[in-house]
């Protein structure tokens, strides 16, 4: 595939017929959480669209943003969103490895200077450059090298988003998010831990069709699969609503399927597409499998107070600081008391005797 | 040593309340407002279920509604897609799968036909310059 | 001697106590007791709100007893109360507030502003914040033995009166007796028909009964302008008399304040419970109508309603009697819209009645008794208190209304049955 | 801080500040008032002063027919926003939650849907009120910095609690629920040294005044 060919010439070419084209174009819409009626628009975009180059960097990182975008999906529709992208770094993924790796990266920046899309997944240590390093290339160093020539950047995952979980206390790394290091360009947060696969193909079907960055969060996230909570989209709302909660994992509330915010479901603070979108070909999702929400796509997560604790639970023992307050409080009551009670001892102590001429002012002195 | 009696099988029996989200009924009436939309102005409505909150149980409960009609179409299109008409003509359940039979879109579609099983303008082009090629003396 | 702000807050760091703490914790400032208070329902003035009306007392009790409050004015940030606001006060706490206790009976985190206005007097007093004419009226209890300055000569005389009238004997000084009837001044002065009508019902009834010549008066200033030692000293006189003559029991006359003052604040006032037992005049008339001892016959014709005096029943506990006593001769008998322990005051008790100063505002509020009178329109006004019955008098006056007001204790004495067997 | 962070800190640390200064405050209180004592009473009793006392505890919650009439509104939004807010403080899910962490008692909650409505009833009766209060011209000649202080503590966690119910405006979610929580816990600071204590005191007030009129055998 040439890299001036268009999107529309490059899946002709690989005998895709206009139906199958049309049929492509239907799921794209829905992967980008686009309503239906916006089909033929996003047809004739795609029809247009020149394929991007992508440069895919991973830093601190587990995989598993990788594998949730690549093992369950292969081959798909968004499979052939990345037949049409030309990925031309991905350490992971590419057969080519150590300096020829790195020429690959360094050629796909020159060529495509300004235009490129850069993914990034992990986080970015900043306590000792050491701590990971590709090629002998420190984390740091080749996240502000590569970022100079994109177009945009996609932290894809919660640890390139918001530092994640490398960036979770004690914090031995200094891991920060990509937003913390580059200041200058656009940047997508593609959060989650892992992201839903086609948030992260829909974002990319995105840029392909329209050129531009989706409308994003307050959080860098694109609303269109960040737009709600969990809790608002969830399915087990109505018990939530109803005052049904399970609290345990095996009363008859779980097993009715009850609401699970006592068992310390973040869904109310969390914004992401499982509800709807939900996982595995749309299979499930944690809640529907039973499992609270652990607010993954949510800056500082692992930090928030404990998985299984209600967001309305005080996250330190406020009962003990209460029996102690009693205890406090009556022995400093009690001292006020015996003062006062001095106090108004002393006024008895004090009074004297009233006649009858003691009710005027200086009835005596006249 | 006493053994304790262990329970021979774990039974996982989830029940899962009727009608949760209670989006089923509203679906229909949009599907019953679409069609009348369709009939006096021949507006054509697409539904993504993929964007509704559904409880489990949801989805099969609102096509058990809508029945199977009169069409049943398969297409070999960049993997399989279903296409059947419901009970009631003119709604239609339009179903993607990849090439490893993975559900990627399912949508209701309300039209007389939906857009996908008509031959495209560029498929027949296409397929006539094949016939032409095909046939050794064409008359012209 | 003499009376001073010292004194005075002095005296108000005694009187607080932990209802007075609790009351003062408890005010949310909603403002509902100043529509229970007469003063301010027929002024509209919300200076007359109740609970404003200690103001000066609250804040004592915020300064001396509270930890912020103290705080506070350890650094200077909260005044003192200086003795010229207890001058403006002085107006609020005794000219109009009759110390009837509705607002007591409305507030709604249960305050008993009358309780503290009671308490605040005492610092008041000894301030030099009383009245003049209350100080004057307390002088004279103390002095000659009554505040209307009624000596024994006008009482002897008022019993040879009615012994003539009547023919019947009435019993002075008798030892051994069962009751000790004590009188009001107002009695005595203005509706001296009382002795007779009790001299002719105990009669009836066989009650053994007397009068003492060294402690008839009933009433006391002293619980009124708020000196405990000198209302201590009017209560002594009577204990002192009744225990000389070894009564069983004390009867409180048609007043209002006098009952509270012997009733209720004498056993604590002397620091001692009595010997003997005090009733209200109604509650033993009430107690021979149950006994069957009380026979009438015929009923009032006319219209009647009953005007409740507030220390009798709200603040005393005699509710029902009256109302008992008055269906054995009533056959028309109509409460007003609110009555028994809501009912309003005639706007003259609590020593507003001493206090000339407050006739004007004492005469407007009684618009409140004209509205509730004027929703049943009765053709005569049964009490049980002089003190309510002089004004309730002056006021139907001052109003241009025409109706009697009786006594009910007389009412009954004139629907007895002649003949008892 | 993060967002994260400082609703770990409203839930943690500052709960715990917040809880110490409010029972503490408390029972100092309490304790101050019941410890200036009050004298026997020496006359003879006709009638129960604990019985009258428990008796007004309870009857005084209900308004004699005389005040109903003459103070309508203020009796009428009274109740409202008082039973708002024994229904959105007490029978809300994720509050019950709260109180079964700290003290291990529950009870069920109501539908959320309605905890909601009687958010929104609370507010406009709060709004009512305080229109009222500077209108009303007993309530205005009353009133002092302290009164319009509390007011503004009290409606702030029903607007703030609203807002993060909503997850409405200014701020994301875990940023409204850390300002609805810190809302809370100013209400609790400023609870024990203002009239707010009238929610415990007035147990104690009720009583007084009815154990004096039972004594003399009065309902009060």
């Amino acid at each position: 595939m040439s890299k001036d060919e268009t999107l529309g010439e490059a899946l002709r070419r690989q005998g895709i017929t206009r139906r199958g084209f049309l049929k492509f174009c239907a799921a794209t819409a829905s992967m980008m959480a686009l309503p239906p009626s916006m089909v033929p628009a996003i047809a004739a975009a795609l029809e247009k669209a020149m394929r991007p180059s992508v440069i895919w960097l991973s830093f601190q990182e587990c995989t598993g943003c990788t594998e949730s975008l690549t093992r369950s999906h292969s081959p798909t529709v968004e499979g052939l969103i990345f037949d049409t992208i030309s990925l031309d770094y991905h350490h992971t993924l590419q057969a080519a490895s150590g300096s020829a790796a790195e020429a690959a990266r360094e050629a796909a920046m020159e060529e495509n200077y300004g235009k490129y899309i850069l993914v990034v997944d992990g986080s970015i240590p900043t306590a000792n450059p050491g701590y990971s390093t590709i090629a002998g290339i420190s984390n740091k160093s080749m996240l502000l090298d590569t970022a100079k020539g994109a177009a945009a950047i996609v932290a894809v995952g919660t640890c390139a988003a918001y530092g994640g979980i490398p960036k979770a206390k004690p914090n031995p790394t200094g891991a920060v998010a990509v937003s913390d290091l580059i200041k200058d360009k656009p940047i997508i947060n593609v959060s989650g831990c892992p992201p839903i696969p086609v948030v992260i193909t829909g974002v990319l079907a995105h840029f392909l069709t329209f050129g531009t960055i989706p409308e994003l969060d307050a959080l860098g996230r694109p609303k269109a699969y960040y737009g709600q909570s969990i809790h608002d989209r969830c399915y087990r709302r109505p018990f939530y609503d109803k005052g049904l909660f399970a609290n345990t994992f095996d009363d008859e509330g779980a097993k009715k399927g009850w609401c699970l915010y006592k068992l310390g479901c973040k869904g109310p603070t969390t914004y992401n597409a499982c509800a709807t979108t939900k996982w595995n070909e749309g299979t499930s999702f944690p809640i529907e499998a039973g499992h609270p929400c652990l607010g993954c796509s949510e800056p500082d997560f692992w930090d928030g107070g404990g998985f299984y604790k209600a967001l309305s639970m005080p996250t330190e023992d406020i009962t003990r600081a209460a029996v102690y307050a009693v205890g406090a409080g009556a022995a400093a009551g009690v001292a006020l008391g015996a003062m006062n009670r001095a106090k108004k001892a002393r006024a008895v102590k004090t009074h004297e005797k009233v006649t009858i001429n003691d009710l005027e002012k200086g009835a005596d002195d006249d | 040593m006493h053994m304790p009696d262990v329970t021979p099988a774990m039974e996982l029996k989830v029940e899962t309340a009727d009608a949760l989200t209670c989006n089923v009924q509203p679906l229909l009436h949009e599907i019953r407002h679409a069609l009348a939309r369709l009939l006096d102005e021949g507006g054509h409505t697409v539904i993504d279920l993929r964007s509704l909150p559904l409880a489990p149980g949801e989805e099969q409960q609102l096509l058990d509604e809508l029945g199977n009609g009169e069409v049943y179409a398969r297409l070999h299109a960049l993997g399989p897609t279903e296409i059947i008409e419901s009970r009631y003509p003119g709604v239609w359940i339009v179903v993607h799968y990849n090439s490893s039979d993975e559900v990627i879109g399912k949508f209701i579609e309300v039209c007389d036909i939906p857009n996908l099983l008509r031959s495209q303008q560029a498929d027949i082009q296409q397929g006539l310059e094949q016939l032409q090629a095909q046939l050794p003396a064409a008359i012209n | 001697m003499s009376a001073s702000l010292q004194r005075g807050l002095n005296a108000f760091k005694e009187q607080i106590d932990a209802p007075v703490a609790a009351f003062f914790s408890s005010c949310v400032r909603c403002g509902l007791c100043a529509n229970a208070c007469l003063f301010y329902t027929e002024t509209g003035d919300p200076k007359y709100t109740p609970i404003y009306k200690l103001e000066p007392l609250r804040r004592v009790w915020r300064q001396e007893y509270t930890f912020w409050g103290r705080l506070a004015k350890a650094v200077g940030l909260s005044k003192a109360v200086t003795d010229e606001e207890l001058g403006d006060w002085e107006e609020l706490v005794y000219d109009s507030c009759t110390m009837c206790g509705r607002c007591s009976m409305v507030c709604p985190v249960g305050n008993d502003i009358t309780y503290m206005i009671r308490k605040m007097r005492e610092g008041m007093a000894v301030a030099g914040h009383a009245p003049v004419g209350l100080v004057g009226a307390t002088k004279r209890a103390v002095e000659i033995g009554s505040p209307m300055g009624v000596k024994l000569p006008a009482l002897q005389a008022q019993i040879r009166h009615t012994e003539t009238e009547f023919g019947l004997e009435i019993p002075v000084d008798k030892e051994g007796a069962d009751y000790l009837l004590l009188l009001s001044s107002m009695e005595i002065m203005n509706f001296p028909e009382f002795i007779g009508a009790v001299a002719k019902i105990f009669k009836h009834a066989g009650v053994s009964w007397t009068i003492s010549s060294e402690a008839f008066e009933a009433t006391n200033s002293g619980i009124q302008i708020g000196v405990s030692e000198i209302a201590a000293e009017l209560v002594q006189r009577i204990v002192t008399a009744a225990e000389k003559l070894k009564v069983k029991s004390v009867i409180s006359p048609e007043c209002g304040h006098a009952y509270m003052a012997i009733r209720w604040e004498g056993p604590n006032l002397i620091g001692r419970p009595y010997s003997f037992k005090v009733v209200h005049i109604l509650e033993l008339l009430d107690q021979l109508r149950a006994e069957g001892r009380l026979q009438t016959t015929g009923k009032e014709s006319q219209r009647l309603t009953y005007h409740d005096p507030c220390q009798v029943s709200r603040r005393g506990g005699v509710v029902d009697q009256p109302r008992n006593l008055l269906n054995m001769v009533a056959e028309d008998f109509v409460e007003m819209p609110e009555t028994g322990t809501m009912n309003w005051c005639c706007g003259a008790g609590g020593g507003v009645s001493s206090n000339e100063r407050a006739d004007e505002i004492r005469l407007k509020a009684f618009n409140r008794k004209k509205q509730q009178l004027d929703a049943i329109h009765p053709q005569a006004i049964v009490s049980a208190c002089s003190n309510c019955r002089i004004h309730l008098e002056d006021g139907l006056e001052e109003y241009g209304m025409d109706m009697p007001v009786i006594s009910l204790t007389e009412t009954i004495a004139e629907h007895l049955a002649e003949d008892k067997s | 801080m993060t967002e994260t962070e400082l609703l770990l800190w409203v839930r943690g640390p500052a709960l715990q500040i917040a809880t110490v200064i409010f029972v503490l405050g408390i029972v100092v209180r309490i304790a101050g008032i019941l410890m200036l004592g009050r004298k026997k009473n020496l006359a003879e009793a006709r009638g129960s002063a604990v019985a009258g006392g428990l008796r007004t505890i309870l009857s005084r919650s209900i308004p004699d027919p005389g005040t109903l009439q003459r103070s309508t509104f203020n009796v009428v939004a009274g109740y409202i926003f008082h039973i708002g807010l024994f229904i959105t403080i007490l029978l809300f899910a994720p509050h019950i939650l709260l109180i079964e962490d700290v003290f291990g008692v529950s009870w069920p909650a109501l539908p959320t849907p309605i905890v909601d409505a009687t958010t929104v009833v609370t507010i406009i009766a709060l709004l009512a009120v305080l229109i009222h209060r500077l209108r009303h011209p007993v309530m205005r000649f009353l009133s002092g910095f302290q009164d319009y202080l509390v007011w503004l503590v009290t409606i702030l966690p029903l607007v703030t609690g609203y807002l993060a119910f909503h997850r409405v405006g200014i701020a994301p979610p875990p940023t409204l629920l850390a300002i609805h929580i810190l809302s809370v816990e100013l209400l609790m600071v400023v609870f024990p040294f203002t009239k707010l204590m009238h929610t415990f005191s007035l147990f104690m007030a009720r009583y007084y005044n009815g154990a004096i009129s039972g004594y003399k055998g009065v309902k009060s």
